[in-house]
C-alpha cells in the first residue's frame, strides 16, 4: 500500500527535514539544492514502483498519473537548478526556497494522483498555496507582492469556485470519487450536475489559464521571481491539465457532448486571444505569459478530442513546453541585470555578438515553441493537431496552425534582436548551474524532436 | 434531528447560491484587502453549506468531512492571505486593492 | 555533296562563335576574314550542294537529321489519337529551301563585302560581323528547317539579330527603342506563328512540313475546316516578321540600324521570311480559300497605304523601308492569290534590286553623312557608280521594262488580274495594286531626282564610296538588271516556276490554281504595267526635275497641309499605337505594380499603430490591394490584440470581474445551446 | 554503376553540406579564408557527387521504380514515419540544380558578404542540406522537417545580409510559407487518419499507420475529402511557388535578400512548391485537381500577365527579375495543370530553367550591386561602354530568361504552351501574351542599364567582370545552351516519371488520350 | 417550526453576507460575517451536522475570524473612511453578479431534488456524527488528512516569510 506513495514521502520527508534546518538556522543553500534535486530524483526512481498498485483508496497509479508525475518532478529539479544564481544572488536563503517548491511538487503529485476530488482539491491547494509563497517570496519589491496578492485572491476565487462545482456535483452523485462518480447520474435532466460540472471546468480552466480566465496569468508572471514564473508556466500547468483530462474523461464523459462544446468555444479563444495579445507585448515575460495561454489553446485541442493521439499530445507538447520555457527563463535570467529593471524584449539586442550559444538556445527554444519540425515542440504539435483533426475539430485545428503562425510574428522580434540587432549593452553571468540547465533543455528539445520515437515507445498512455 | 421532511433541499441550496454569490459580488466590487478576504469566506461558507446539505440528502457523511477540509484550508488561505496583506500594506501604506496596479497590459 | 547541304547554315555558325569569343582581341582584317569568309564558304557549300541536288534529284527533298531536339510526351490530337510529341534538329532541301540558300547566301556574301568598306571606320566592327554572321545563321536555318519549331527558331533567331543590329548604335537612344519596337512588334506575330504551330500539331499530329503537307493533300476535305484558323495564325506570324498591316510599324523605325544591315535584313532577307513561310505552308493555305484572301488583302492593302507613305519622306532609308513595306505586300497579295511562284519571284528580284538601293543608299550616305534627301543632290556627278547602279534598281523596283521588277511585278499583276476571273474581288485588287504600281515608281522617281539630280545641298565634298562598297553594288545592279529573265511571262519560258513546281505546284488543294489568261490579255496587261511604270516616273521627272523649284509640290503642300501633315505622319499609326497598347499596357503596368506595392507601406507595421479608427478605416481602404487583405488581417489582429490587452488593468477587482463574467459566459453559452 | 546503389548516396549529397556546416563552427570568425574554403569545398562536394546521380539513374525504368537510390529506416515506429529517401526524374534534376546554385551562391558571396562570414555560410549550407532534403524525402515527416527547417537559414541570410528593408521583408517571407506550410501539416494528418482509422465520418482504410508518400499515391480518397486536402497542400505550395494572390512576399524577399539568397530563392525554394504539385497534389488528390483545374489554370494566366505588367513598371532591378518570376512561375504552374505529359515535363524543364535564368539575373544584378550599391535602373546607363563582358552575359542571361528558342527558356516554354493548348487553346492564347510581355521588360530594362550614353560619373570606371564572377556565370550559360539545343537527355530522365503522374492522374490517358 | 427556524436562520446568514460587502469599516464587516458563521452553525445543526456546527463556531468563528480581526487591527482603520468602499463601475459588478445568481438559479430550479435520505442510520451505525465523520476521515481520507497537515505546515511558513517582510530591513 505504501509503494505507491514512496515518492511523494520522500519529498515531504526531504521538505520537512530542510525546514527543521532552518529552524536551526543552517543556512547552507547548497544542502537546499542537492537535497531537493536528490530527493526528486530518488522520486522519479520510485515513481515506476506504485504502478501496479491500486489499492490507495483515494490514490491512483496509472501511466497518465505517472507521466505526469514524472513531467512536474522534472519541472521542479530543473527549476531548482535555474533557481540557484537567482536565489543565491539575492541572499534570500535556498533551504526554504526548496522546501516551499518540494510541498508544491508533493501538492502536484496528489493532484495529478487523485481519484477522488477530495484529494485533488488538497493537492491542488498545496500547489497554490506553495506557489503564493513563491511568488511573493524573493524580491521583497511591491510587484512581487502584488503580483502574489493577485494571484492569491484570484487562485482563492477559483478554488472557491471549482469547490462549489464540486458540491454540487456531489449533491448530484453522492461521492467524490473521480472513478465511480456516475453511480447516480441522472442523465440530462440532471442539472446540478451539469451546473457543477460546468463550475468545475471553470475552475480548471483559471489553473490553466485559459481565455478568460488567463488574467491573473500575465501579472504574476511578471511579478514573479524568474524561475518561478519558469516553474509556473510548467510545473502546475502540467498538473492542472493532468487533473482536467482525468476529471473530465473520467467523471464528466457521459456529458461530454456539454462540455466540448463548451472547451471549444474556450480553446478557440485561447489560441485566438493569447496569441494576439502576445503581439502587442514589450515585456519578454508578460510576452511568455500571453505565449503560454496560447499554449494551453493548443493543448486544450488534445483535451477536447478525446483520442489516441491526445494524451501523447498533451505530455508530448507539456514536455517540449517545458524544455522551452525552463530554457527560456534560463537564458532570461543569464541577462538579468544587477538593478531590479522589467525584461524588455530589447534586452536581447546582441545576444548573438556577445554569447552565441545563447542565442543559438533561445533561437532553438523558440522554434519549439512555434512548432518547427525537429524540436520536440513539433512532435507536440503534431500529436495535438492530429488528435484535433481525428476528432473533427477542423476548425480548431485551423485556427491552431493559423497562431502558430502568429506566433512566429512575436516570438521572432526577439531573435531579431539577438541576431540582426548590433546594439549590446547586456552583461552576461558566467554560471554552471543555467549552463547546465540550458543544456539539458536544449538537449531535451532537440533529441525528443528529431528522434522521438525514443519517448513515444515508452508512451503508450492508455485509459 | 428529524427536520428534514419539512426544509425544501432547494431552498437551502437557494441560499447557498446567495451566500456565494454575495461573496463573489463583494470580491468583484469591494476595495478593501481585508474585504475581499471575508467575501471569499463567504464563498467557502457557502459551499460548506451546499456539503452538509448534500450529505444529509445522500445519507453519507462524505460531504461533512469535506466541509472539515474546506474550513481548513480556509484558515490557511486566511494565514498567508493576511500575510500578504500586511507585507502589502507595509510598503503602500494603503488598503485599496485597486492601488495595486503596477502591472498591466 | 548534297547531303552536306546543312553544312551551309553552319559556318556562319561557326565564324560568330570565333568573332563572338575573340571578339576583343582580333584585328578588324581578320574578323573581316572569317566573317565574309564564312559565309563565302557557305555560299560555296550552297551552290554545289543545289546544283549536285538539281542535277540529280530534283523532285526528291534531301532531308538531314542532326538529333532529337525535344521529346516531349505524348499528346491527344485530333484525328490521330495519341501523337508523340517528338521535334527534332533536322533540315531539308527542296527547291523552296534551295532558292531560298541561293539567293540568301549570295546576297549575304556581298552585302559582307560591302560592309568591310562601309563600317571601317564605325566602333564596334568586330561585333558587328559577328552579329552578322548570327544573322545568316539563323536565316539559313528558317529557310532550311524541316519542321515548323526549327524554323521557329531560325525565326526568332533572326528577329533577335535584327534587334541587335538596329540597335547597334546603342549610345543613341532612338536606335535601342527602335530595336525594342521592331523585337516586341515580331514577338506580337510570334505569338500567333506559335499559336498556329499548336494547332498544326493538335491537327495533324506532326509538325514535319512534309508530314504535315503530305496528310493536308491527302485529305483535303477532312482538314479544310481547320485550316483557316492555322493559316491566320500562321499569317499572323508573317505579318510581324513581313511588316505587314497591323504590325508594319516596326521597320521604317528599323532603319535606324546601320544600312548594310537594313540591306540585308529588313530588304533582301529576313522581311521576306513571312512570304517564305506562306509559300512553304501552300498546301495548308490551299486548303482554306478564306485565309487565301485575307493574305491577299492585307498584302494588298500593305501595298498601297506603304507606297502611299513613302511619298512624302525625306529620310533616303525611309523611303526605302515604305517601299519594301509595299513591294512585301505585292509578294503576300500574289502568294494570297495563289501565285506562290510570282511571290517568291518577287522576294528574288526584289533581293536583288532593294538590296542595291539600300547598298546605294548607304554609299550616299556614307559619302554625305546624312539620310535627308533634301540635303542632297546633283550627285550623279560626284558618284558615277552609285549614281548608276542605284539608277538600275529604280527602274527595276518601278517596273521598268525588262528590268528584273518588271517580270516579278507583271507576273503579280496578272495573277491578280486573272483571280478577278473567279473572284470579283480580284479586280479591285488588281487595280489597287495598279496603282501602287504607278505610286511606286512616282516616289522611286522621286528619290532617285532628287539625290542624284539638281545641285548639291548639303555640306561637305561628297565623294565616291571605296570598292568594296562599289563592287557588291555592281554585282546586285546587274543582276538587278538582267535577274528577271529566269521567270519570263508564259508558262513555258519560265524557269523560275519550273523550278519551283514540286514544292509550289499550281494545281492542289481546294483553292481554284490562277486562270491561265489568254496571250492577248497577257499582252495587254503587260503593256499596262509598263505605262503605269512610265507614268509614276514621269510624274516624278515632271515634278523635281523639270520644275526645278519644285513649285507644285510647295504650292500642293501649302495648299493641303493636313493632308501633307497626314501622310507625312504615316497616318499617325505609330501615335495610335503608341497612345493605345503602348501606353495602355505601361499605364496598366504601373497601376498592377502601385497596386502591387501598396500593401508593402505598413503592412505589419500596422500591427504597432492599430487603433479602431484608422485600422477600420485604413483597412478598407487598403481592401482595394492584393496585400491589403493581409495587411487588414493584421491590423485586424493588432486592433484586438490592443482590445484583449486593454481588459489587463492591473485592477484585481477587474479581473475578478472579468473571471465572474467568464462563467457567467460559459455558462450563459451552455444554456442557449443546450 | 551498382555501387551507387549501396552506397546511401542521397544522404551523402544531402548531408555534405552539414558536414561542412559543422566545421565551419569550429573555425575561428576571422578566418574568413578557411570559412570560405571549406563552404566552397563541401557545396563542391555535393554537387560533384550529385553528377553520378545524373549517370546513375535508371530513366527505362517504369511505374514505383522510377523511384531510384532509395535509402529505408524507421524513424518513428508509432507513427509510421520513416527515414525514407528516393528521387525520381523529376526529382533528380532538381537536386542538380540545388547542387549546382548552391555552390555556385557559395561561389558568388566571397566578395559580396563583408561581415559576419561564418554564420553566412554556414546558413548557406544548412538551408542547402534542407532543400536537398525536401527533393530527396519520400516520407511526409521527413518532408515537412526539411521544408521547414530550410525557412530559419533563410530568414537569417535575408535578416542579416539583406537590404533597407530587410527584417520587414524576412519576417514576411517567414509568415507567408509558414502559414502556407501549417496548412499543409494538417492536409497530411488528415490523408494519415484517412490511411488508418478515418475521422470526421470519413471511414478509414484500416492500413497500418504510415507517412510513406508513395503508398499514399492513388490511394483513392473520397472525393470531398480529396477537395479539402487538396486545398490545405493547396495554399502551401501556392505561397511558395508564389501563385498569383499569394505573390506578395516574393519581391520583398528578392529585393532585400542578398543576392546568394535571392539566387537560392528563385532558383530553388520557388521550385519546391510546383514540385510539391507534381509530388503530392497530382498524385494523391487527383479528382480534386481535375476538378480545381479551371480556377488554377486561371490563376496561373493570372500571373504569368500580372507578374510581367508589375515587372515592366519596377524601378529597381532585383524587383522587376523577382516579379518576373511570378510570371515565369506562372507558366509552370500552368503546365503542371495541363496534366499532360507535355506540359508536366516542360513544367519541370521550365522549373530548371528559370533556376538558371533567374538566377543567373540575380547573380548579374549582385554583381552590379557590389560595385554601385544600388540596384535602380535609373542609376545606370551606357554600361555596355564600362562592362563590355557583363552586357554580354546579361544579354544572354536575360534572353534566355525572356524565352528565345534555341536557349533553355524556349523549350521549356514551347512545351508548357502546347501542352496547355491541348487542353484548350485559349490558355496557350492568353498564356503567349507572357511571351510578348516577357521580352518587353527585360529589353526595357536591358536599354535603359546598358544602352545610351553614360550619364552618370561612378559609371564610368566601372571594372568589369574578374575571373570568378565569370566562372560563376559560365556554368549557367553553358546549361542555357545546353538545354536550349540538345534537352534530350533531361527530358529522357523525367519521361517515365511524367508518365507515372499522369497514368495517375488520368489513368486513360496513355489509352485513349483523355483527361478524365 | 424548523422551516421558520432555518428562514430565520437564512435570512440572518444572508443579512450577514450583504453586511460582509457593505459595511464601510472592516471591522463591521468581519462582525457581520460573525453573523453568517453563527447562523450557518445553526442551519448545519438542522442539518444533522452537530460535528461541523461545532467546528463552524470553533474553528471559523472562533479562529479564522480572530486573525482576520487581529490583522484589522494591525493596519490603520482611519484610512478606510476617507475613500470610496466600492471601486469605480461597481453597479455593473453587482448586476453581473446578479446575472450569475440568476443563470446558476436555473439549473438549481430545473433540478428536481430527491427527498433526502437523512443521515439516520449512517449515524446510527457509526454510534454518532462525529463518530461516522471520524471513521471517514482517519480511513478513507487518511492521505488527504496527513497532506492537509502540510498545507498548514506551508501557510504557516509562508504566513511568516510574508508577514516578515519588511520586518527584517
Amino acid at each position: 500500500m505504501i509503494k505507491g506513495i514512496i515518492p511523494s514521502l520522500i519529498l515531504t520527508i526531504t521538505a520537512l527535514f530542510l525546514l527543521l534546518l532552518r529552524l536551526f538556522k543552517i543556512k547552507k543553500d547548497w544542502v537546499g539544492l542537492s537535497l531537493g534535486i536528490l530527493s526528486l530524483l530518488s522520486g522519479i526512481i520510485f515513481l515506476p514502483y506504485g504502478i501496479s498498485e491500486n489499492s490507495l483508496p483515494t490514490l491512483i497509479q496509472d501511466d497518465l498519473a505517472i507521466y505526469f508525475q514524472f513531467l512536474v518532478m522534472l519541472a521542479s529539479i530543473l527549476t531548482l537548478i535555474l533557481s540557484w544564481d537567482y536565489i543565491k544572488e539575492g541572499k534570500w536563503g535556498f533551504v526554504e526556497y526548496s522546501s516551499l517548491v518540494l510541498f508544491a511538487t508533493v501538492g502536484m503529485y496528489f493532484l495529478v494522483g487523485s481519484k477522488d476530488f477530495l484529494t485533488l482539491y488538497i493537492g491542488l491547494e498545496l500547489m497554490a498555496l506553495s506557489s503564493y509563497v513563491l511568488t511573493g517570496y524573493t524580491r521583497g519589491e511591491a510587484k512581487a507582492f502584488e503580483a502574489s496578492f493577485k494571484y492569491f485572491i484570484l487562485g482563492a476565487f477559483s478554488s472557491g469556485v471549482l469547490l462549489y462545482g464540486i458540491s454540487l456535483v456531489y449533491g448530484s452523485t453522492g461521492n467524490f470519487s473521480i472513478e465511480n462518480a456516475l453511480g447516480q447520474f441522472q442523465g440530462s435532466t440532471d442539472f446540478i450536475f451539469k451546473a457543477g460540472m460546468l463550475m468545475v471546468l471553470c475552475g480548471f480552466l483559471f489553473k490553466v489559464a485559459a481565455i478568460p480566465f488567463h488574467i491573473w496569468t500575465p501579472d504574476v508572471y511578471e511579478g514573479a521571481p524568474n524561475p518561478i514564473t519558469a516553474f509556473f508556466s510548467i510545473g502546475p500547468k502540467a498538473a492542472s491539465f493532468a487533473a482536467f483530462v482525468r476529471v473530465f474523461w473520467w467523471v464528466f464523459a457521459p456529458a461530454s457532448e456539454d462540455w466540448q462544446f463548451v472547451v471549444y468555444v474556450v480553446a478557440f479563444l485561447t489560441m485566438l486571444g493569447g496569441n494576439l495579445m502576445a503581439i502587442v507585448q514589450n515585456n519578454v515575460k508578460r510576452l511568455l505569459a500571453y505565449a503560454s495561454i496560447g499554449s494551453a489553446g493548443y493543448v486544450m485541442l488534445g483535451f477536447i478530442s478525446k483520442n489516441d493521439f491526445s494524451l501523447k499530445g498533451i505530455f508530448y507538447y507539456l514536455l517540449a513546453f517545458l524544455f522551452a520555457m525552463v530554457g527560456i527563463f534560463a537564458i532570461i535570467i543569464y541577462l538579468n541585470k544587477k538593478e531590479y529593471s522589467e525584461e524588455k524584449v530589447d534586452d536581447f539586442k546582441g545576444l548573438n555578438k556577445k554569447h552565441p550559444f545563447l542565442a543559438f538556445s533561445m533561437l532553438i527554444f523558440l522554434l519549439s515553441l512555434v512548432g518547427i519540425p525537429g524540436t520536440a515542440g513539433f512532435v507536440g504539435k503534431f500529436f495535438l493537431f492530429g488528435s484535433a483533426i481525428k476528432g473533427g475539430f477542423i476548425l480548431l485545428a485551423v485556427v491552431g496552425v493559423l497562431m502558430s503562425v502568429v506566433s512566429l510574428y512575436y516570438f521572432f522580434r526577439i531573435v531579431v534582436n539577438m541576431y540582426i540587432s548590433e546594439e549590446e549593452k547586456m552583461e552576461i553571468k558566467n554560471s554552471k548551474f543555467l549552463l547546465t540547465t540550458l543544456i539539458i533543455c536544449l538537449l531535451g528539445t532537440l533529441i525528443f524532436g528529431i528522434y522521438p520515437s525514443f519517448l513515444l515507445r515508452i508512451l503508450s498512455i492508455n485509459l | 434531528m428529524g427536520g428534514e421532511e419539512m426544509i425544501p433541499v432547494s431552498w437551502a441550496i437557494f441560499l447557498s447560491l446567495a451566500l456565494f454569490t454575495l461573496g463573489v459580488i463583494g470580491v468583484m466590487i469591494r476595495k478593501n484587502l481585508i474585504i475581499l478576504l471575508l467575501s471569499l469566506e463567504l464563498m467557502l461558507n457557502a459551499v460548506n453549506l451546499n456539503f452538509v446539505i448534500f450529505s444529509h440528502t445522500h445519507g453519507n457523511t462524505l460531504g461533512q468531512v469535506f466541509s472539515i477540509f474546506v474550513m481548513t484550508i480556509a484558515a490557511g488561505e486566511a494565514a498567508i492571505g493576511l500575510g500578504i496583506i500586511i507585507a502589502v500594506f507595509r510598503i503602500k501604506k494603503t488598503m485599496d486593492a485597486d492601488t495595486l496596479k503596477e502591472m498591466e497590459g | 555533296m548534297k547531303e552536306l547541304f546543312f553544312l551551309t547554315a553552319f559556318f556562319p555558325l561557326l565564324g560568330f562563335i570565333i568573332i563572338g569569343l575573340f571578339w576583343k582581341k582580333l584585328p578588324k582584317n581578320i574578323v573581316s576574314i572569317i566573317g565574309c569568309g564564312s559565309v563565302g564558304l557557305s555560299t560555296i557549300t550552297a551552290f554545289a550542294s543545289v546544283i549536285d541536288w538539281a542535277t540529280h534529284s530534283i523532285h526528291h527533298p534531301v532531308f538531314k537529321e542532326l538529333f532529337l531536339w525535344i521529346p516531349a510526351g505524348e499528346l491527344p490530337t485530333k484525328f490521330f489519337g495519341l501523337k508523340p510529341l517528338e521535334l527534332s534538329f533536322a533540315f531539308q532541301l527542296d527547291s523552296l529551301s534551295a532558292l531560298m540558300i541561293l539567293f540568301v547566301t549570295f546576297v549575304g556574301f556581298w552585302i559582307h563585302i560591302y560592309s568591310i568598306g562601309y563600317m571601317a571606320h564605325e566602333e564596334g566592327y568586330n561585333r558587328f560581323f559577328a552579329y552578322l554572321n548570327l544573322f545568316m545563321f539563323s536565316m539559313l536555318i528558317l529557310v532550311l528547317a524541316d519542321n515548323l519549331p526549327l524554323m521557329f527558331i531560325g525565326w526568332e533567331g533572326v528577329g533577335l539579330c535584327s534587334y541587335l543590329l538596329i540597335g547597334f548604335y546603342y549610345k543613341e537612344d532612338w536606335p535601342q527603342n527602335a530595336g525594342k519596337k521592331a523585337f516586341i512588334v515580331n514577338r506580337i506575330g510570334d505569338w500567333g506563328f506559335l499559336l498556329g504551330i499548336f494547332f498544326t500539331f493538335y491537327i495533324f499530329g506532326s509538325l514535319r512540313f512534309d508530314d504535315v503537307f503530305s496528310k493536308a493533300i491527302s485529305e483535303p476535305e477532312k482538314f479544310a475546316p481547320f485550316a483557316t484558323i492555322i493559316c491566320i495564325f500562321l499569317f499572323i506570324g508573317a505579318t510581324g516578321k513581313s511588316a505587314q498591316i497591323p504590325l508594319y510599324v516596326w521597320l521604317p523605325d528599323a532603319m535606324a540600324g546601320p544600312t548594310p544591315v537594313s540591306a540585308l535584313i529588313h530588304a533582301a532577307t529576313m522581311v521576306t521570311a513571312g512570304v517564305y513561310m506562306v509559300s512553304r505552308c501552300n498546301p495548308l493555305f490551299r486548303l482554306s480559300p478564306d485565309a487565301m484572301l485575307v493574305v491577299a488583302i492585307i498584302g494588298c492593302l500593305t501595298a498601297l497605304f506603304a507606297a502611299t507613305m513613302g511619298i512624302a519622306q525625306r529620310d533616303i532609308k525611309k523611303v526605302l523601308a515604305y517601299s519594301t513595306i509595299s513591294q512585301l505586300g505585292y509578294m503576300f497579295l500574289a502568294a494570297g492569290v495563289g501565285a506562290y511562284a510570282y511571290a517568291m519571284f518577287h522576294v528574288l528580284t526584289h533581293a536583288f534590286f532593294k538590296a542595291c538601293l539600300f547598298l546605294g543608299s548607304g554609299s550616299v550616305i556614307h559619302s554625305c553623312h546624312t539620310n535627308d534627301i533634301m540635303e542632297m543632290g546633283g550627285l550623279k556627278k560626284y558618284m558615277k557608280t552609285t549614281h548608276w547602279t542605284f539608277l538600275i534598281a529604280t527602274l527595276a523596283i518601278a517596273g521598268f521594262p525588262f528590268f528584273s521588277g518588271f517580270f516579278s511585278k507583271d507576273g503579280i499583276l496578272s495573277s491578280v488580274f486573272s483571280f478577278g476571273i473567279h473572284h470579283t474581288i480580284g479586280y479591285i485588287l488588281y487595280s489597287i495594286a495598279l496603282l501602287t504600281a504607278i505610286i511606286t515608281a512616282f516616289y522611286m522617281g522621286r528619290v532617285y531626282f532628287i539625290t542624284f539630280w539638281g545641285e548639291y545641298r548639303g555640306k561637305g565634298h561628297p565623294h565616291e564610296s571605296p570598292k568594296t562598297m562599289t563592287s557588291a553594288l555592281v554585282v546586285l545592279a546587274t543582276l538587278s538588271l538582267i535577274g528577271g529573265f529566269i521567270g519570263l511571262p508564259g508558262e513555258k519560258y519560265n524557269l523560275f516556276s519550273k523550278f519551283l513546281e514540286p514544292v509550289l505546284p499550281l494545281k492542289e488543294g481546294l483553292v481554284e490554281p490562277p486562270h491561265h489568261l489568254p496571250l492577248k490579255t497577257e499582252a495587254v496587261l503587260i503593256l499596262i504595267s509598263i505605262i503605269a511604270a512610265l507614268t509614276g516616273l514621269y510624274i516624278a521627272y515632271k515634278l523635281y526635275v523639270k520644275d526645278r523649284e519644285w513649285n507644285f509640290v510647295k504650292n500642293f503642300v501649302s495648299k493641303y497641309p493636313n493632308l501633307y501633315k497626314v501622310v507625312f505622319n504615316k497616318y499617325y499609326v505609330d501615335e495610335f499605337y503608341g497612345m493605345t497598347f503602348v501606353s495602355g499596357t505601361l499605364k496598366g503596368a504601373e497601376g498592377l505594380a502601385k497596386f502591387d506595392l501598396k500593401g508593402i507601406d505598413g503592412a505589419v507595421n500596422g500591427v504597432r499603430h492599430a487603433t479602431v479608427g484608422t485600422s477600420l478605416f485604413s483597412g478598407f481602404f487598403d481592401l482595394r490591394f492584393v496585400d491589403g487583405i493581409v495587411n487588414l488581417l493584421a491590423k485586424f489582429l493588432g486592433f484586438w490584440g490592443n482590445i484583449w490587452r486593454r481588459m489587463q488593468t492591473g485592477i484585481l477587482q477587474h479581473y475578478a470581474f472579468i473571471l465572474t463574467f467568464g462563467i457567467f459566459f460559459i455558462i450563459t453559452i451552455y444554456l442557449i445551446f443546450f | 554503376m551498382d555501387f551507387l546503389f549501396k552506397i546511401p548516396i542521397l544522404s551523402v549529397i544531402t548531408y555534405l553540406p552539414l558536414l561542412g556546416a559543422i566545421l565551419i563552427l569550429f573555425v575561428k570568425k576571422e578566418n574568413t579564408k578557411a570559412i570560405k574554403f571549406i563552404a566552397t569545398l563541401f557545396a563542391g562536394l555535393s554537387f560533384l557527387v550529385s553528377i553520378f546521380l545524373w549517370f546513375g539513374y535508371d530513366f527505362t525504368k517504369e511505374g514505383v521504380e522510377i523511384f531510384q537510390f532509395i535509402e529505408k529506416a524507421n524513424w518513428i515506429p508509432s507513427l509510421g514515419v520513416q527515414y525514407y529517401f528516393g528521387i525520381d526524374g523529376i526529382a533528380l534534376l532538381l537536386v542538380l540544380l540545388t547542387t549546382l546554385l548552391s555552390f555556385i551562391s557559395v561561389y558568388c558571396s566571397f566578395t559580396a558578404i563583408t561581415f559576419r562570414e561564418k554564420e553566412y555560410y554556414l546558413l548557406l549550407l544548412i538551408l542547402e542540406t534542407g532543400m536537398l532534403g525536401v527533393f530527396c524525402s519520400l516520407d511526409f515527416f521527413l518532408f515537412y522537417l526539411f521544408w521547414e527547417i530550410m525557412l530559419v537559414p533563410m530568414y537569417f541570410l535575408i535578416g542579416v545580409w539583406g537590404g533597407e528593408r530587410k527584417l520587414y521583408a524576412a519576417i514576411k517571407f517567414f509568415l507567408y510559407t509558414l502559414l502556407g506550410s501549417v496548412l499543409m501539416l494538417l492536409g497530411i494528418l488528415a490523408l494519415y487518419f484517412y490511411n488508418t482509422t478515418g475521422f470526421l465520418g470519413f471511414q478509414g482504410l484500416g492500413n497500418p499507420p504510415t507517412l510513406d508518400i508513395l503508398h499514399f499515391h492513388n490511394i483513392g480518397l473520397p472525393a470531398n475529402l480529396q477537395f479539402w486536402v487538396f486545398l490545405a497542400f493547396f495554399i502551401g505550395f501556392a505561397i511558395k511557388v508564389p501563385m498569383f494572390p499569394f505573390h506578395t512576399w516574393l519581391p520583398d524577399a528578392h529585393v532585400e535578400a542578398p543576392t546568394a539568397g535571392s539566387v537560392i530563392l528563385a532558383g530553388i525554394l520557388l521550385k519546391m512548391g510546383t514540385y510539391g504539385f507534381v509530388r503530392f497534389s497530382l498524385p494523391i488528390m487527383p479528382e480534386a485537381t481535375k476538378q480545381m483545374v479551371p480556377y488554377l489554370v486561371t490563376l496561373s494566366i493570372i500571373a504569368i500577365i500580372y507578374g510581367a505588367l508589375v515587372a515592366m513598371a519596377q524601378p529597381d532591378m532585383k524587383k522587376l527579375i523577382a516579379n518576373s518570376s511570378v510570371s515565369h512561375l506562372g507558366f509552370v504552374t500552368l503546365g503542371i495543370f495541363a496534366l499532360n505529359p507535355s506540359g508536366l515535363s516542360g513544367a519541370t524543364l521550365q522549373m530548371i530553367n528559370h533556376g538558371i535564368s533567374t538566377g543567373g539575373l540575380f547573380l548579374l544584378v549582385g554583381i552590379i550591386y557590389e560595385r554601385r550599391h544600388t540596384k535602380l535602373i535609373n542609376a545606370f546607363g551606357g554600361l555596355s561602354y564600362s562592362m563590355p563582358n557583363y552586357a554580354i552575359y546579361f544579354m544572354i542571361i536575360a534572353l534566355s530568361s525572356m524565352g528565345l528558342p534555341a536557349m533553355n527558356g524556349f523549350v521549356g516554354e514551347f512545351t508548357i504552351l502546347i501542352g496547355a493548348f491541348h487542353n484548350s487553346w485559349v490558355w496557350a492564347l492568353l498564356a503567349g501574351a507572357g511571351i510578348v510581355l516577357g521580352a518587353a521588360y527585360l529589353l526595357w530594362m536591358y536599354q535603359r542599364v546598358f544602352y545610351g550614353k553614360i550619364d552618370k560619373e561612378e559609371n564610368k570606371n566601372l571594372p568589369d567582370l574578374n575571373l570568378r564572377e565569370k566562372l560563376t556565370l559560365i556554368p549557367l550559360i553553358i546549361l542555357i545552351f545546353w538545354i536550349g539545343l540538345y534537352p534530350k537527355p533531361y527530358f529522357k530522365r523525367m519521361e517515365n516519371s511524367v508518365k507515372y503522374i499522369v497514368k495517375i492522374v488520368s489513368p486513360d490517358y496513355y489509352t485513349k488520350g483523355e483527361i478524365k | 417550526m424548523l422551516e421558520v427556524f432555518f428562514l430565520i436562520l437564512a435570512f440572518l446568514a444572508l443579512l450577514g453576507g450583504v453586511g460582509v460587502i457593505a459595511f464601510r469599516q472592516p471591522i463591521h464587516c468581519a462582525i457581520s460575517l460573525l453573523l453568517t458563521l453563527l447562523s450557518l452553525a445553526g442551519i448545519y445543526l438542522i442539518f444533522s451536522a452537530e460535528f461541523i456546527a461545532a467546528a463552524q463556531i470553533v474553528i471559523y468563528a472562533g479562529g479564522i475570524l480572530i486573525i482576520f480581526l487581529f490583522a484589522i487591527m494591525f493596519v490603520s482603520v482611519r484610512e478606510a473612511e476617507k475613500k470610496k468602499k466600492y471601486i469605480p463601475g461597481w453597479l455593473l459588478f453587482l448586476f453581473f453578479g446578479v446575472l450569475l445568481f440568476l443563470n446558476l438559479g436555473i439549473f438549481i430550479r430545473s433540478t428536481i431534488f430527491e427527498k433526502g435520505k437523512g443521515l439516520g442510520d449512517t449515524i446510527l451505525n457509526f454510534g454518532g456524527n462525529t463518530e461516522a465523520i471520524s471513521h471517514t476521515l482517519y480511513n478513507y481520507y487518511l492521505i488527504p488528512f496527513e497532506v492537509v497537515s502540510l498545507f498548514l505546515l506551508v501557510a504557516m511558513v509562508g504566513a511568516i516569510l510574508m508577514g516578515g517582510w519588511g520586518v527584517k530591513k
